[in-house]
């Protein structure tokens, strides 16, 4: 019996991989185990290879992933070929028997560089090439068994049993998968039947279908491997949990929150969140619009603000850079608004669906002048739903815009959570106005009183303005309203306790530090669990206002310190180095956009903590 | 009873300017419409004529260049029971903010545009805007324009803005019932101000757009696009002014939203109680609960 | 005699001021003296308050101004009220004694903080509040004369002898400053002609009507005053000179450096910039293109940086942000191009037409995702001619954006200056493709071969891409070009001179350190000449890359470091602290937009050297 | 002689989606006109539209979303030897790149620019574009789209585009000769091909604009604008293909620029000699002469 495997499901993008992880999430979930799924995919519609990179755990909610695998499921033969190194001694690839003996020269979507390697790789392993080959040389050299199913007469089977074509029929690969996963794992036939059911509400016949080929699958594999990877049933603690990617928590957190107005236009991976809320507005109402680029996106949701509207618009890179303008609007003019931002790989348009954490600079710094802003960070699904509900109270309570980080690993990231303490929430509105004569927008400061347009007549300006928010160039009003307006920060910086903005994982008076934010956040727990040295790790959440002091303090009782961040440079320590002057002199970073896994960041660790080197750069997923 | 619309603030442009006509018909429109300042919001991009705002005892948000109408947009969607209008220049609308100027009457939301129209960039001190025509030389440039100009009224109709009228900034009665006319149709309306600008543009001077203007008589705007397209023909050297084209038949962006939106709109609707969330344990779990598990153990 | 003379000259916006300036510096200039001229007005077309402050000297290029004048010279009596505390003892106050019994009251477009600080201030010197009593108590406290001249009476001789309306002649009034300066300082009557002839070029009768009216009024105050500014004639030690302001200079540079292709959108403080470049487009045909926004200018100055052609397109803060989209897609396809980027007061619109150095960190980090990017900053006329031939002699040979970094001040700033020296100059166009089978246009590194688009068939992509510039996900391929991009910025620091990145000015070996940048070098330098203390001004170039070594070793060697900045947090500090982990404890900063006085930055250097004060913010300046 | 102009990269359009269609008609139109590869410049937005320039072997630009026009117009100012063609989708184009669609038009500048008109959002998965009508809900909306539709070769004619007209990506010979009209016209031409997007639009299918297309016979297209517009109608059920609307008498971009550029354009004048500047010291001297003070001492 196992407590914990590890699988990678793979096809090409649109071929039904989406429905597999769907009815085998929730499969597990309902059957009690705590899922993690990684969801890597091309920017491309249909035929570029995706894949699902998931831990399922019987003990406990999984926090990171693993570069090696139980299970390698292959929709096609690309997916052997991409991922067959991945497959630990003993483990098991359920594969599509018809394909075994296709080569790598007839899958037109390989791309070349993985296709020279493979070549290389061939000719290093001895291996043949086709896809036979390579699943003799793993049952030979790592025990790992094959699964083989022809798929074409399963599914011919099930056109025949169902009077359908043959191109409908090609349809139900998914559940070829999931039959053999949960024959493999002999998972409860009704946990797969809700998942089914909930899947294909409403169309019962489809639901039937797939059920009808989850069950032949699944007694064929069980008759030929037995359930070699059943897992022990010892179950989470909890009587509900919610399954949920960082689109949709982040949109509930807001929801929660009070928003009331969404913008948005369309990028990957910020369009689900706004796609979630539309979808679930009900009975609260949110108006989400789409607006006609970012420009306005931002600019509209900042109108919407003025009258009192919890409003936020979502989007990444490219959108963000086009809202900066917007944004110092915003600033000066002490509008409470969020912009929720997912990272994704960049420069440009760069690595679109791929993850990174390298905008962090930007979401500081862009926008010319200075004003103040409030910039979060979420490392996980819980972090994201807090955070998206705080962004508004922060956002209303020191009148200024609110960016709140997120990432594309997050954003994609399916997870089983215990459901959110809604009840610890409080709404914070800040200061508003009470009534009476002669209200001025900018009265007092720094925080001043509150109406929203359609109480009081009232001015806003972009140009330095009168505490009425009229047009004023006279240098000692300057002096007034800009120190008003920067003093905010000062106050957040006071107010904000620095133990909710950096928090520290790990042994008491660690010897070794890891520094990180953002979506490192589970896989550095895990990692220092897994060093022999004594390491903590020190989690940032708030970068403006910074936790200065907190962060110092740790810094310099470590011995050494390393910075682990999805990006080219580690900006965290630019911001360090910024912020404290502190320069951390290690670090480890990835770039490739594909996540950090736990045993490659474990590795790494043990260079730079031994001194070897100080700076590594991470590779691992295709 | 008539109220008195005008601030405090020292008013910014050079004497002469079709701006103070512009701002005198507005006012004389308020008056008439009675319209009360806090539910009354003017909402102005970046340019001589955004200034505006400062100058009328209405809320006024001045905002960036080329940006007036999606920061109305979103004032407007977020509190529909505001009357929201936008005074943006011709560089403004109908150059960096063209997009936007396209997309507001995609949506017929109810907000009125009044363009500046003085066919130069008065702040930055008197390039060309979208509306000069191609060849023509004002004071401060240095060649002659060599891009066509666009037309505003034509451009406005293809959008889908439902109603549509030009007027002429030295023509108060005019243009104040132009305003009136603009700011009480339900959709998106587009007001055309032929606005002198006597620092830089010496050749559309009040002069030459009194000698051109022809105010439409007799015409009823509730026509055919194409009809209203083929009477704005400009190859004429007329100037039509007046109420062009109404169109009441077109739902408006409100009135495509749900129900539940006309109820209660974003800024109307309450989002705590006792400072805890509206959407508590047991709402949040019946919403979403598509996405609660509830394992069998 | 003198050898230098501070004035200032004021008068509503539009009423004739710029060709009150124009005609007395191109006087002065070919009189052989040295001037620097700051403009500052607001953001407004007629009416509001402007005005020139202006130091000559027989001795030198003036490099900085002082906040006390000799010569205060009025068009309105709003220029009394804004500028008569300026005035030095035994300065002079050239006025129109028409408006002797003007009260602030009367002047609407003084704005209402200034207003009240004159009350107050009317009631603390116990003066009435006319513009005669206060040339009376400037006359019995500080023995300063006053030039009564009746603009209204002067006019009307004109408008008689030659027959104008009384509103022609108004527009005259110019010419009585002029004269008025003129015969207070003695000015050759043949180089104010000379002022004349060149300003009316082509329209005689005006130049003969101001020359009347300057002779008249010179005499009138020569008669009644004496020449008591006459300055000793000792003159400038070259034959030629230059009368620039900072947007022609840039644009001379640039169209020395080859440009072929400018776009701009119309924003204050760069448009002159690019209007000066179209009118004097000729032979070398620049194509000057106005375009619909910041958006278009910078993405069809790539599109024709592609071409092979050197294309730049100058912006300030606004514009900058809307730019930063396409600066990555530069950035991602290695483009050489350069934006001319000249800072004004923010955050937003903020103070559109007055200076700042707040813009630092939006070059340097603006744009999600990290490409290489090269900063240049100019200190002052000479710096930013050679800083415009340098950006794209560096955009071509690291095939990657230059950003130069200009701002108000020196946009507007108007000084004489020596001829740049061109024979010095080279022309760099970097690695060229020289022909050849199977073009790719990324191909090695970290610098490519590069052929134009019309040379040879090539493919760019904002998407992370193949050496061919087709997009491509795969990890490798992706680490790979990432690093080859970044890399190029690690062989500039190598290239590039850390002695042009950072200039080192004042005594060998000095205890303490002014830090600066950007049009701070001026004032800085003449401030640490006026210290006590040894103390020297390091003046920083190149932001990027960062000339790490040289700076540090100045740093540390300090012992106290000051910076100095326009800005609301020395923004030099946080760049400084992000690149090398030093943190500079002091600053001396500005905000108001107003340029930095000498004598000013004199008294607050002497108190944060002395340790009274960390941080000292500068506000002279009306 | 023909030449082939795809590439070896893999084309990640859908199986069935209309691009194939336009890509092919490309590849045919260029090897009709004998298009010099190093000549030709494809320039596109982002999208699945924006892909193309990979799979077609003249050089390619792939800009970012909604800014392939004023990239392609820098190439085409800077080097006017150059072929330029835009692709971009319906979003690139009249969405986020609105402002600069109805900007080229203003400058006539010698560009052919056709647009993917699927009436989504496909690589972001499907959202309604802003050729998508009003209360239409294709596969991937939620509900119903609220805003209206543009109408592209309209708001392409108020824009000043020269040359217009419109075919269907599934019928090639159309499409084929649509794009060799486009570019063979000298001045700023629009090209609007009706493409299926067989993944998320499935109202708007091969079908759908197979019964509704007409193309327009024995139709002459330069004509009155006026005429031309009310040709368009978009009353009717009928969408017409076809060279719908030129004009030959505007001039283009480069007739309006001085004789020097149309002699040597920017890309082509040399700049240096020997690595020294041809703009050398004796002649900055006599080019900025009115800066040149020389001092009487
Ligand atoms: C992003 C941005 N770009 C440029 C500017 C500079 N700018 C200020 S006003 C203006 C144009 C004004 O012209 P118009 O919109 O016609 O208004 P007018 O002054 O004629 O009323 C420009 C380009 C700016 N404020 N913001
Ligand atoms: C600034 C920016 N915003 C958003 C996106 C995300 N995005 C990529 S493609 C696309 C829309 C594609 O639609 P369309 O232009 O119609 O092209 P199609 O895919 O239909 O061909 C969007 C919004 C982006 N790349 N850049
Ligand atoms: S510049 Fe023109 S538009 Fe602006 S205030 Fe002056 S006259 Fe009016
Ligand atoms: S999503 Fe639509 S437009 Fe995009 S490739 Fe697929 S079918 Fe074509
Ligand atoms: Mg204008
Ligand atoms: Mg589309």
């Amino acid at each position: 019996m196992n407590d914990e495997i590890d699988m990678i499901l793979g096809g090409a993008q649109g071929a039904g991989l989406e429905t597999t992880v769907q009815i085998l999430s929730s499969a597990f979930a309902s059957s009690g185990l705590g899922i993690l799924a990684d969801r890597e995919y091309y920017s491309n519609i249909k035929g570029r290879h995706s894949y699902v990179h998931a831990k399922v755990s019987s003990t406990e909610i999984p926090r990171s992933l693993e570069s090696s695998i139980d299970i390698l499921g292959c929709m096609d033969a690309e997916t052997v070929f991409t991922h067959f190194e991945d497959v630990r001694e003993e483990g098991y690839i359920i594969y599509d028997s018809s394909v075994d003996d296709k080569t790598q020269d007839e899958i037109k979507s390989l791309e070349d560089p993985l296709r020279e390697r493979l070549e290389d790789r061939f000719d290093e392993l001895g291996v043949e090439g086709t896809v036979s080959s390579i699943l003799d040389h793993l049952e030979e050299e790592k025990d790992v068994e094959a699964v083989e199913l022809d798929f074409p007469s399963i599914l011919k089977e099930l056109q025949e049993k169902y009077e359908m074509s043959s191109s409908q029929a090609s349809r139900y690969v998914s559940s070829i998968l999931i039959g053999a996963v949960s024959g493999l794992m002999d998972l409860e036939k009704n946990s797969i039947e809700k998942g089914i059911e909930k899947k294909f509400e409403g169309k019962e016949k489809i639901a039937e279908q797939n059920m009808f080929l989850v069950g032949d699958v699944t007694d064929m594999v069980k008759e030929e491997h037995g359930s070699p990877l059943k897992m022990e049933k010892l179950g989470l603690d909890e009587d509900q949990l919610l399954m949920v990617n960082g689109n949709e928590i982040t949109g509930m957190g807001k929801m929660t929150a009070g928003l009331g107005f969404q913008s948005y236009y369309p990028i990957t991976p910020a369009a689900d969140e706004s796609l979630f809320i539309e979808k679930h507005a009900g009975e609260e109402n949110v108006l989400v619009v789409q607006t006609e680029d970012e420009l306005a996106a931002v600019t509209s949701c900042i109108g919407a603000a003025l009258t009192g509207t919890r409003s936020a618009t979502a989007t990444s890179g490219p959108g963000f850079d086009l809202m900066t303008e917007g944004l110092g609007w915003a600033g000066i003019n002490e509008v409470p608004m969020v912009i929720t931002y997912y990272q994704r790989g960049g420069p440009s348009t760069g690595l679109p669906t791929r993850g990174s954490q390298d905008d962090l600079m930007t979401a500081l710094q862009s926008s010319h002048g200075s004003s103040p802003r409030i910039v979060l960070a979420s490392g996980d699904h819980h972090e994201a739903f807090r955070d998206a509900v705080k962004a508004f109270n922060l956002a209303e309570k020191y009148q200024t815009p609110v960016i709140h980080l997120l990432d594309k690993f997050l954003a994609n990231m399916v997870r089983t959570v215990p459901l959110p303490e809604i009840e610890s929430l409080t709404i914070e509105r800040g200061e508003l106005w009470e009534g009476g004569e002669d209200y001025r927008r900018f009265e007092d400061g720094p925080i001043s009183e509150r109406a929203f347009l359609g109480e009081e007549v009232m001015w806003y300006t972009g140009s330095e303005h009168t505490e009425s928010g009229n047009v004023i160039e006279d240098p000692e009003k300057r002096l007034k309203m800009k120190e008003k307006r920067m003093n905010k920060l000062d106050l957040a910086d006071k107010e904000m306790d620095e133990d909710e903005r950096a928090i520290y994982f790990g042994p008491e008076d660690p010897e070794h530090l890891l520094l990180g934010w953002g979506s490192v956040k589970e896989v550095a727990i895990d990692s220092i669990e897994s060093l022999e040295e004594k390491i903590g790790y020190l989690h940032l959440r708030t970068f403006s206002p910074f936790p200065e002091e907190k962060v110092l303090s740790y810094l310099k009782k470590a011995d050494k310190v390393v910075a682990v961040e999805h990006s080219y440079s580690a900006r965290v320590s630019e911001v360090v180095s910024l912020k404290t002057g502190f320069e951390i002199e290690n670090e480890v970073v990835k770039y490739t956009g594909r996540p950090i896994y736990r045993d490659e960041l474990v590795r790494s660790m043990k260079d730079v903590l031994s001194g070897r080197v100080s700076r590594e750069v991470l590779k691992h997923g295709p | 009873m008539a109220r008195e619309y005008g601030t405090e603030n020292w008013i910014e442009w050079c004497p002469g300017c079709g701006n103070f006509g512009i701002v005198s018909s507005l006012y004389r429109a308020f008056s008439e419409l009675e319209m009360e300042p806090e539910k009354t919001v003017l909402v102005s991009g970046i340019g001589c004529s955004g200034k505006m705002p400062h100058y009328v005892d209405v809320s006024g948000v001045h905002t960036l260049h080329g940006r007036a109408i999606p920061f109305a947009s979103g004032v407007k969607m977020a509190n529909p029971d505001l009357d929201v209008i936008v005074n943006g220049g011709d560089g403004d609308l109908l150059g960096i903010g063209a997009g936007h100027f396209v997309a507001l009457g995609r949506r017929n939301l109810d907000v009125l545009v009044m363009m500046h129209d003085n066919r130069v960039y008065g702040l930055t001190k008197g390039q060309a805007s979208p509306t000069l025509p191609r060849e023509t030389q004002t004071k401060a440039l240095d060649s002659p324009n060599i891009q066509d100009a666009l037309e505003p009224l034509p451009l406005a109709l293809i959008s889908g803005y439902t109603h549509l009228s030009r007027s002429f900034a030295m023509d108060s009665d005019h243009l104040k019932e132009m305003i009136k006319k603009g700011i009480e149709h339900d959709g998106a309306a587009f007001l055309d101000v032929l606005q002198p600008c006597v620092t830089y543009n010496d050749i559309h001077t009040s002069e030459y757009f009194k000698e051109r203007i022809e105010k439409l008589n007799d015409w009823d705007p509730e026509k055919d696009k194409n009809e209203v397209y083929e009477k704005l023909d400009r190859e004429t050297d007329k100037i039509l002014t007046g109420e062009i084209y109404k169109d009441t038949d077109k739902p408006s962006f409100s009135e495509r939203l749900s129900e539940g939106y006309k109820e209660k709109s974003p800024s109307q609707r309450p989002i705590e109680e006792d400072g805890a969330p509206i959407l508590d344990k047991e709402k949040f779990v019946s919403k979403f609960e598509e996405f609660v598990v509830e394992p069998e153990l």
